[in-house]
């Protein structure tokens, strides 16, 4: 069959966001995993627990600062950044993420002040550390479903995956970080576990995925192909580097480098999937001979 | 920014959407007040004024919207039997041709062997305009020919244009030049 | 509510003279988009955006149009515009119900709203709205809903000079589309058929407002042959969310209840 | 076409074309160049019309023709001549068409000698002067001398120079047996147009040729008409008013005049290029076609009239005419007694056309020069030698929007990047001043259907900005002043008694258009009563009237031309829409679609027709024909002018009233169309030994050089020029707008992939094109629209070039005129500049000079030059700008 385009030029017109919509994806990921451990950590009314628990809201706190301040560095308008909240629309994941993050960044912060009152503000605070951990949750995820809701054929072919691939490289970064920077060796111990099981996470999703993206071989071209694939590999051997090496500052870094890079592995994959008209043509050719 | 946001707590969408019971918020209750308000900018003009393009010989007839003596939009007239209100993609930009930065508005006059070009006043230069065509008129006056056939005229002063101009300027073109004994008039009727 | 509007393309009739593209430009006053030689036929505008909301595609095809000749040559011409979808991608996915669909069924950007988040531009199956550089806000193709609500007409089906830009009901439009067609096929155009024209043509869609006449693979003329609007696809992606969510919470109870590390003595011998 | 019917406007207007059962389109890019004139044609073509279109690009129109036929530029003479030959030979001419309503019957002198006889020449060519004498192309009977009347001097504009002396037919024969009867003549004299020969000139396919003819003949006659579209496609060749004539004679011998759906339309490119030749800014007219006086011949006021009032006809009322201009012009100076200031007229002494005008610049005759809303250095053949031109005048007046490259030929221009020539060495005194829009000004266009349109005042011009009317009018009042003391002398006189008291109006007191409009429509001297129409013309001074052919635009006081009855309430032909001329006729000699007996051809076809009860012609148009001159009405033997046209005499311009197929008198060139090739071609004229049109313009000069007639080594490809929709003529109105630059951004040419790999073009990237006149470089488009043609065996690259751009605008690109050289046509100096050779290479052009006029170009080749003439044709005297001409002494080259 011939395989017509218009000069070959794109059907689609590309993504306009910038380095910092990936970024947002690494932090909110970073913040949301975090606010769900600290949330989990809470239910241990333990001192040790108690340090990893404020360590983890700090982390939610400023996470989400810094995700809605990249987000309106993003913006065309970023003056206009209030008008994500201007309506509820359920059908754009955007929207809700809009929420999702005001909710975890209002009460994260009110875990953090209220967390060492006590009485009823304590108990608020209490409430409040519960809930920002279950809109830690969706905010460590939702941006995968954000990916997924497009039309550009590589992240749409993507989307059985998406999120539970970011879920895991949010949980894996939060080890990343803790290995990193973190003195206390038990603090570190219990967010291992969290992270580790992260990273293992992490790099299984990517192969499946990267598969399933590939059932039209055009539209996983992006991740075995060009810039974006290279990142994708990058990203994929940082993470499973992680593992191997012992140096504990080396194993963050490249665990941080891994899940950073996977974020920018997928926002290029989408631009280069975009550009090519072919991807969408085959993809949809292929749906409609194959219902 | 004033206008950014149409975030007052009272015209919020969201409490619209509770109130409609909307859950989705894809039409009416996310409606802005500029959009409520949107109305096409020819509605707005003091006069329309019948026209017809200017560009090539169909003579597609236009109408001219004109709101303090502004042009604001300039599109057919559907009444026309030439052009049934259709314009070519020439006669759409007809606005820009007479409203556009391009146009100049000074009278310039560039002296003999100079390099730049200099503004003038527009009546001292129809004067000087004037004395050139009376000293060539004068200098090179044709009465008659060797063999003494009439010729009263000038070949020293010539003409050029008309087709994209008005019937009566060059009614006064050939008549003050054919007055004048300059017989060299022409137009893009040949060119 | 008034009656869906909308835009039916014959493009048995266009003769490219791009009328469409000057007088969209016109009666939105938009700039230019470059002046770029693309040695593309004609097509020196190449693709709708945000400041092309007309475009006229120009296609030399190594294929004869019948009945006009044998010989393998032919010249399509195709003024592409925004399809305002029955389900538009920009509308559902748009954050902060800039995007709107008016009484007449059209797709809107809200100049007054749009806070160029760009998420709509990756959302449109088409490749037609897109984010302009000077203003930061996204613009497409409003079918003129301005002039709409004056009873006039958008500005290209005005100007078009050979009607294959014809607007009007939908309804209206469906039917005489329908009948154009039939009539092409007795005339020996067995090629022609109608793109988008409703829901059952273009489920992904749910039908086009603005529809078209073709006679070639819509590729050609570079639209999807079967575009859908990605939010009929994510539901995957909610569940597989839902289960990432779960699995960071259990990872994250596992890992703070089973953690052999015992904090009781330590905290002990403090 | 004013030759073949007597008026040189279009018959019919686009929206007629709906009725057309077949349309050809040959010499006119519709579709592009026209999009909405072209509404009409998909119209047709939706109503089950067939669209023929021929050109030598596939173009837009051909997209949507239901065929197109390549041919090579340059040989339409010889398709149409095809067709003819095709008609005549299998008998498919509309008989009691022809035999009733042309000259098909007439006798022509024994003197006449066909090109079958004289190898491409036609009898009475004379050695010594370079031309023709007329004499033997005359009907037998006639007073060949008293005929002769066409002058020396090459004039008019596309074939409307009105006949001089016009003369019936004093011997027909009905039958068309006669051997020397037009219509025998014809048949020998495209006996030689053979289907073969149209493959084999025009590279067009025997098949499709034939398919052509017959889809034109099937849809043409009793009960269904088919219509002619061209533009300057055909104007703008050394034969351009042949080209016309041949779709004449067809529509004649079709019965397609006069009728729905019929016709020739003529597609204009300007506002108001109708208008502007009605009243014209042309040397050799005055209003209404009236012809300027010329020295040798028009001594006197007797003698003009006498030369120029034929017995019969219309012109009968030539004196009417004339009389009534000079009293618009010089109001009460203009008596009886000094013939009517006929002596204040300059006079002509020969051609004084543009490129004669500029070939005198350059030579330095013309001192100032005024340019009003044009750019010839873009626009124009030879824009070196235009430039060259502009470069030796005193003084240059341009009116424009904006800084054009004439403007700025002083400071901006190929010879002076280069740094040939250096501003500093430029003595020329230049004005700008800019110009009003059409929505800053009231006034009058004249479009292609000869209808006149107003359009108002919508704003006041910015600035100095105003309008030419105003300019005129102000220059007048200074030249009043200047020469008020100098009114002793005579030459002044018409100054002193120019009519120029128009009333002014607005905040910028200017004249007032309408005053303008109402002189030009007349009015009466004693009572100054707006005149109803040109029939209330007086030969004793008692009327005044601008125009004769737009009288009746302002009848009863009213401007008919601003009226604006909505489509909707009136019949197709919308007779309540602004004004036509004449006489608000929108189908010109529509007599003829109804029978000699006045009843309409055929239900399907009706138009007019004669009512017996009321006793005058009815129906949808207003009659081109006496309104209540029945059917059965003949002349008198002594009847004069207006009396002599016969009850069944459809064309009542024509002294004989006849549609004319053979051209006794009027045309430079011949009395029918012959094949010639262009002044610069890539074959030997397959036809007869003379290669060009001898009666051609030339100007033989070292800043105008030509290539080798034909097989020129170093010019192996045909060039032709066109436009494009998305730009206007020199870009003066498209390259200064970023929505329609934007459409198309820069110069480029078109090749096709044969000639691409040929040359090693790549699409998207440089080529330079070359003549003997410059060198040009544009961005190279490869595409298959460009199809080489086989002639004779061989392959014939084409090369198209738009001629928008040049160096100032948004968009830029060299200028395609800067190739081509001044050639003409001998009966309305059109320039021709549709066809040329040329040579193509890819790459950007080399740095050096690379103009004709800063010196030698290329070497001229070693031996003789073919002949572009047979010998008896070859030598004609030079003038002295190198036109070929007349006898006059040898000039300063």
């Amino acid at each position: 069959m011939t395989d017509p385009t218009y000069y070959d030029r794109p059907l689609l017109q590309e993504s306009v966001w910038t380095w910092a919509i990936p970024a947002y994806y690494f932090v909110g990921g970073l913040a949301g995993s975090a606010l769900v451990l600290a949330a989990a950590a809470q239910l241990r009314k333990s001192r040790a627990h108690q340090r990893l628990v404020r360590r983890c809201r700090w982390i939610g706190v400023i996470g989400a600062g810094v995700s809605a301040g990249l987000l309106i560095y993003d913006l065309g308008r970023p003056a206009r950044f209030l008008n994500m909240l201007r309506v509820f629309r359920p059908t754009s994941p955007m929207n809700m993420g809009a929420w999702i993050l005001a909710g975890a960044g209002a009460t994260s912060t009110g875990a953090l002040l209220l967390g060492t009152r006590s009485g009823l503000l304590g108990r608020l605070g209490e409430a409040c550390g519960y809930t920002a951990g279950i809109f830690g949750a969706g905010l460590a995820t939702y941006t995968g479903v954000l990916v997924a809701n497009t039309a550009v054929p590589v992240w749409q072919e993507s989307r059985r995956l998406l999120p539970v691939l970011f879920a895991a490289s949010a949980m894996s970064s939060l080890g990343s970080v803790f290995e990193m920077c973190v003195e206390d060796a038990e603090e570190r111990g219990i967010v291992k576990t969290f992270g580790t099981v992260g990273i293992a996470a992490e790099l299984a999703a990517g192969i499946v995925m990267e598969k399933q993206a590939s059932s039209v071989a055009r539209v996983g071209r992006p991740f075995r192909h060009g810039f974006s694939g290279l990142l994708w590999r990058s990203a994929q051997i940082l993470t499973a580097a992680s593992l191997l090496v012992r140096n504990r500052r080396a194993v963050g870094a490249l665990g941080i480098a891994g899940s950073l890079l996977l974020r920018f592995a997928v926002e290029r994959a989408g631009t280069a999937s975009a550009r090519d008209p072919r991807a969408s043509f085959h993809l949809e050719r292929d749906r409609a001979t194959s219902p | 920014m004033s206008q950014s946001n149409g975030f007052s707590p009272l015209r919020w969408p969201v409490l619209r959407q509770l109130q409609r019971g909307d859950a989705k918020g894809l039409d009416k209750s996310a409606v802005s007040p500029q959009t409520e308000s949107l109305a096409a900018r020819t509605k707005s003009a003091d006069k329309v004024v019948d026209s017809v393009c200017p560009y090539c010989g169909v003579g597609c007839a236009q109408l001219v919207y004109v709101k303090n003596d502004k042009i604001i939009d300039i599109e057919g007239d559907p009444a026309s039997p030439v052009s049934n209100g259709c314009l070519c993609p020439k006669g759409a930009a007809t606005f820009q041709l007479v409203t556009g930065a391009h146009r100049v508005s000074d009278v310039l006059y560039r002296r003999p062997h100079g390099t730049k070009w200099e503004k003038i006043p527009l009546a001292k230069a129809m004067d000087m305009v004037a004395a050139r065509v009376k000293k060539t008129r004068d200098e090179h006056w044709e009465e008659a020919d060797e063999k003494g056939n009439p010729l009263h005229r000038t070949l020293a002063i010539a003409h050029l244009g008309g087709a994209t101009l008005d019937n009566e300027e060059n009614y006064l073109i050939k008549k003050l030049f054919t007055g004048l004994g300059i017989v060299q008039v022409e137009n893009q009727a040949r060119i | 509510m008034a009656a869906t509007k909308g835009f039916f393309t014959d493009t048995t009739l266009c003769i490219g003279c791009k009328a469409c593209e000057v007088a969209c430009k016109q009666w939105n006053q938009l700039p230019d988009d470059g002046f770029l030689f693309t040695g593309m036929s004609y097509d020196n505008t190449v693709h709708l955006g945000s400041s092309t909301w007309r475009h006229v595609a120009f296609i030399e095809r190594p294929a004869p149009l019948h009945p006009q000749s044998e010989e393998a040559f032919s010249w399509l011409f195709s003024s592409d515009v925004c399809k305002h979808c029955a389900r538009a991608g920009c509308l559902e996915s748009c954050p902060t119900g800039a995007i709107i669909r008016n009484e007449f069924g059209a797709v809107y950007v809200q100049p007054d709203v749009c806070n160029g988040c760009g998420y709509c531009i990756v959302n449109c199956p088409f490749g037609v709205i897109n984010r302009s550089e000077d203003d930061g806000r996204a613009w497409k193709c409003t079918l003129c809903y301005d002039r709409l609500k004056e009873d006039l007409i958008p500005a290209c089906a005005k100007a078009c000079p050979t009607e294959s830009i014809q607007f009007g009901d939908l309804e209206t439009l469906r039917t005489n589309a329908q009948a154009r067609v039939e009539k092409l096929h007795t005339q020996g155009m067995p090629d022609a058929y109608l793109y988008g024209e409703d829901a059952a043509s273009q489920p992904g869609t749910e039908g086009l407002h603005a529809f078209f006449l073709l006679l070639d693979k819509p590729e050609v003329y570079n639209l999807p042959p079967d575009p859908v609007v990605p939010t009929k696809k994510v539901k995957a992606a909610w569940i597989s969310m839902a289960a990432g969510a779960a699995a960071i919470a259990a990872a994250a109870l596992t890992s703070v209840f089973f953690d052999r590390g015992n904090g009781h003595d330590r905290s002990h011998l403090l | 076409m004013g030759t073949s019917f007597g008026r040189g406007g279009a018959t019919t207007f686009p929206g007629d074309l709906v009725n057309s059962d077949v349309i050809i389109i040959q010499g006119s890019n519709m579709a592009e160049c026209h999009p909405v004139a072209f509404r009409w044609v998909m119209q047709a073509r939706e109503r089950g019309a067939t669209i023929i279109y021929v050109d030598p690009r596939f173009t837009r129109t051909s997209a949507v023709a239901n065929i197109h036929v390549p041919i090579r530029a340059g040989s339409d003479v010889a398709f149409l001549g095809g067709v003819i030959h095709y008609i005549l030979e299998n008998e498919r001419y509309f008989r009691d068409y022809v035999v009733q309503y042309t000259n098909a019957p007439a006798i022509i002198t024994s003197e006449f000698k066909d090109t079958e006889d004289l190898e491409g020449l036609f009898s009475g060519w004379e050695k010594k002067k370079g031309e023709y004498h007329k004499r033997t192309w005359m009907y037998e009977g006639v007073d060949p001398e008293a005929a002769a009347g066409a002058r020396e001097s090459k004039a008019g504009k596309k074939g409307e120079a009105i006949q001089r002396k016009p003369i019936q037919a004093e011997r027909i024969d009905p039958t068309l047996q006669h051997p020397r009867c037009v219509f025998q003549i014809l048949k020998r004299h495209y006996a030689r147009y053979t289907p073969e020969m149209v493959e084999e000139t025009c590279g067009v396919p025997k098949h499709l040729f034939l398919k052509v003819a017959e889809a034109l003949c099937r849809n043409s006659g009793r009960e269904r008409t088919g219509a002619f579209v061209y533009a300057v496609g055909w104007t703008q060749h050394s034969n351009g008013v042949q080209y016309i004539r041949s779709a004449a004679i067809i529509q004649l011998l079709l019965g397609n005049m006069g009728r729905p759906g019929g016709g020739i339309m003529a597609l204009r490119g300007h506002a108001s290029i109708q208008g502007s030749t009605d009243i014209p800014t042309l040397y050799n007219l005055l209003p209404g076609y009236l012809p300027m006086p010329h020295s040798k011949h028009d001594k006197d006021y007797q003698t003009y009239i006498k030369l120029n009032q034929p017995p019969s006809g219309w012109w009968g009322e030539f004196n009417k005419y004339f009389v009534s201009l000079m009293k618009a012009y010089f109001g009460q100076a203009a008596t009886k007694a000094n013939g009517w200031c006929f002596d204040y007229l300059p006079t002509l002494t020969g051609d004084h056309s543009h490129m004669n005008t500029v070939t005198e610049m350059a030579d330095g005759v013309v001192k100032g020069y005024f340019i009003m809303g044009e750019n010839p250095v873009v626009g124009s053949m030879n824009g070196p030698l235009q430039r060259k031109g502009l470069r030796q005048l005193e003084w240059l007046v341009v009116r424009d929007f904006q800084l054009t490259e004439t403007a700025d030929f002083w400071r901006e221009a190929p010879e002076i990047s280069r740094g040939e020539v250096k501003p500093q060495d430029i003595a020329t005194e230049v004005f700008f001043f800019p110009a009003a829009s059409h929505t800053e000004k009231n006034g009058s266009f004249t479009n292609t259907q000869r209808l006149l349109q107003w359009h108002h005042k919508a704003v006041e011009p910015r600035g100095d900005a105003r309008s030419e009317l105003d300019f005129m009018f102000k220059l007048g009042q200074r030249l009043k002043l200047l020469y008020r003391n100098e009114y002793n002398r005579k030459r002044n006189w018409p100054i002193r008694d120019l009519t120029w008291d128009y009333p002014v109006e607005g905040p910028l007191s200017e004249p007032s258009a309408e005053a303008v409009l109402r002189e030009i429509n007349g009015f009466t001297i004693r009572d100054g009563k707006t005149l109803g129409g040109y029939t209330e013309l007086e030969d004793d001074g008692s009327t005044a009237c601008g125009c004769w052919i737009y009288s009746g635009c302002y009848r009863g006081g009213i401007n008919q031309t601003a009226r604006r009855k909505p489509y909707w309430e009136q019949n197709h032909i919308a007779p309540e829409w602004a004004w036509a001329w004449p006489d608000n006729r929108r189908i010109l000699y529509n007599r003829a679609s109804a029978d000699p007996q006045g009843k309409p051809w055929s239900e399907r076809k009706r138009l007019i027709w004669w009512d017996e009860a009321q006793s005058k012609w009815v129906g949808g148009d207003t009659p081109d024909f006496i309104a209540t001159r029945p059917p059965s009405y003949r002349p008198s033997r002594e009847a004069r002018g207006k009396e002599t046209i016969s009850g069944d005499d459809p064309f009542i311009m024509q002294a004989d009233g006849k549609g004319w197929i053979y051209v006794p008198t009027g045309l430079q060139d011949g009395p029918l169309p012959t094949h010639y090739e262009a002044q610069e071609s890539v074959v030997k004229n397959p036809l007869y030994g003379q290669q060009c049109n001898p009666e051609r313009m030339e100007w033989m000069r070292k800043d105008n050089p030509y290539h080798q007639p034909y097989n020129d080594p170093r010019f192996p490809y045909v060039i032709t020029t066109y436009r494009l929709t998305e730009h206007h003529t020199a870009g003066g109105m498209s390259r200064w707008l970023s929505w329609l630059s934007e459409l198309q951004p820069e110069m480029f040419c078109e090749v096709s992939p044969e000639l691409a790999s040929e040359v090693g073009l790549k699409n998207g990237g440089w080529a330079t094109i070359r003549t003997m006149r410059a060198e040009i470089e544009a961005r190279v488009l490869v595409t298959r629209r460009m199809k080489p043609l086989k002639i004779k065996g061989r392959t014939v690259h084409q090369i198209g070039l738009p001629y928008h751009w040049a160096s100032k605008g948004l968009v830029r690109g060299d200028a395609a005129n800067e190739l081509i050289g001044f050639v003409g046509d001998p009966n309305v100096a059109i320039q021709e500049s549709k066809v040329l050779t040329g040579m193509i290479v890819a790459g950007r052009k080399s740095k050096e000079r690379r103009f004709i006029t800063s010196g030698p170009f290329y070497k001229s080749l070693p031996g003789r030059e073919k002949d572009r003439d047979l010998p008896a044709a070859r030598r004609k005297p030079t003038t002295g700008h190198g036109h070929k001409a007349e006898q006059t002494k040898e000039g300063n080259v």
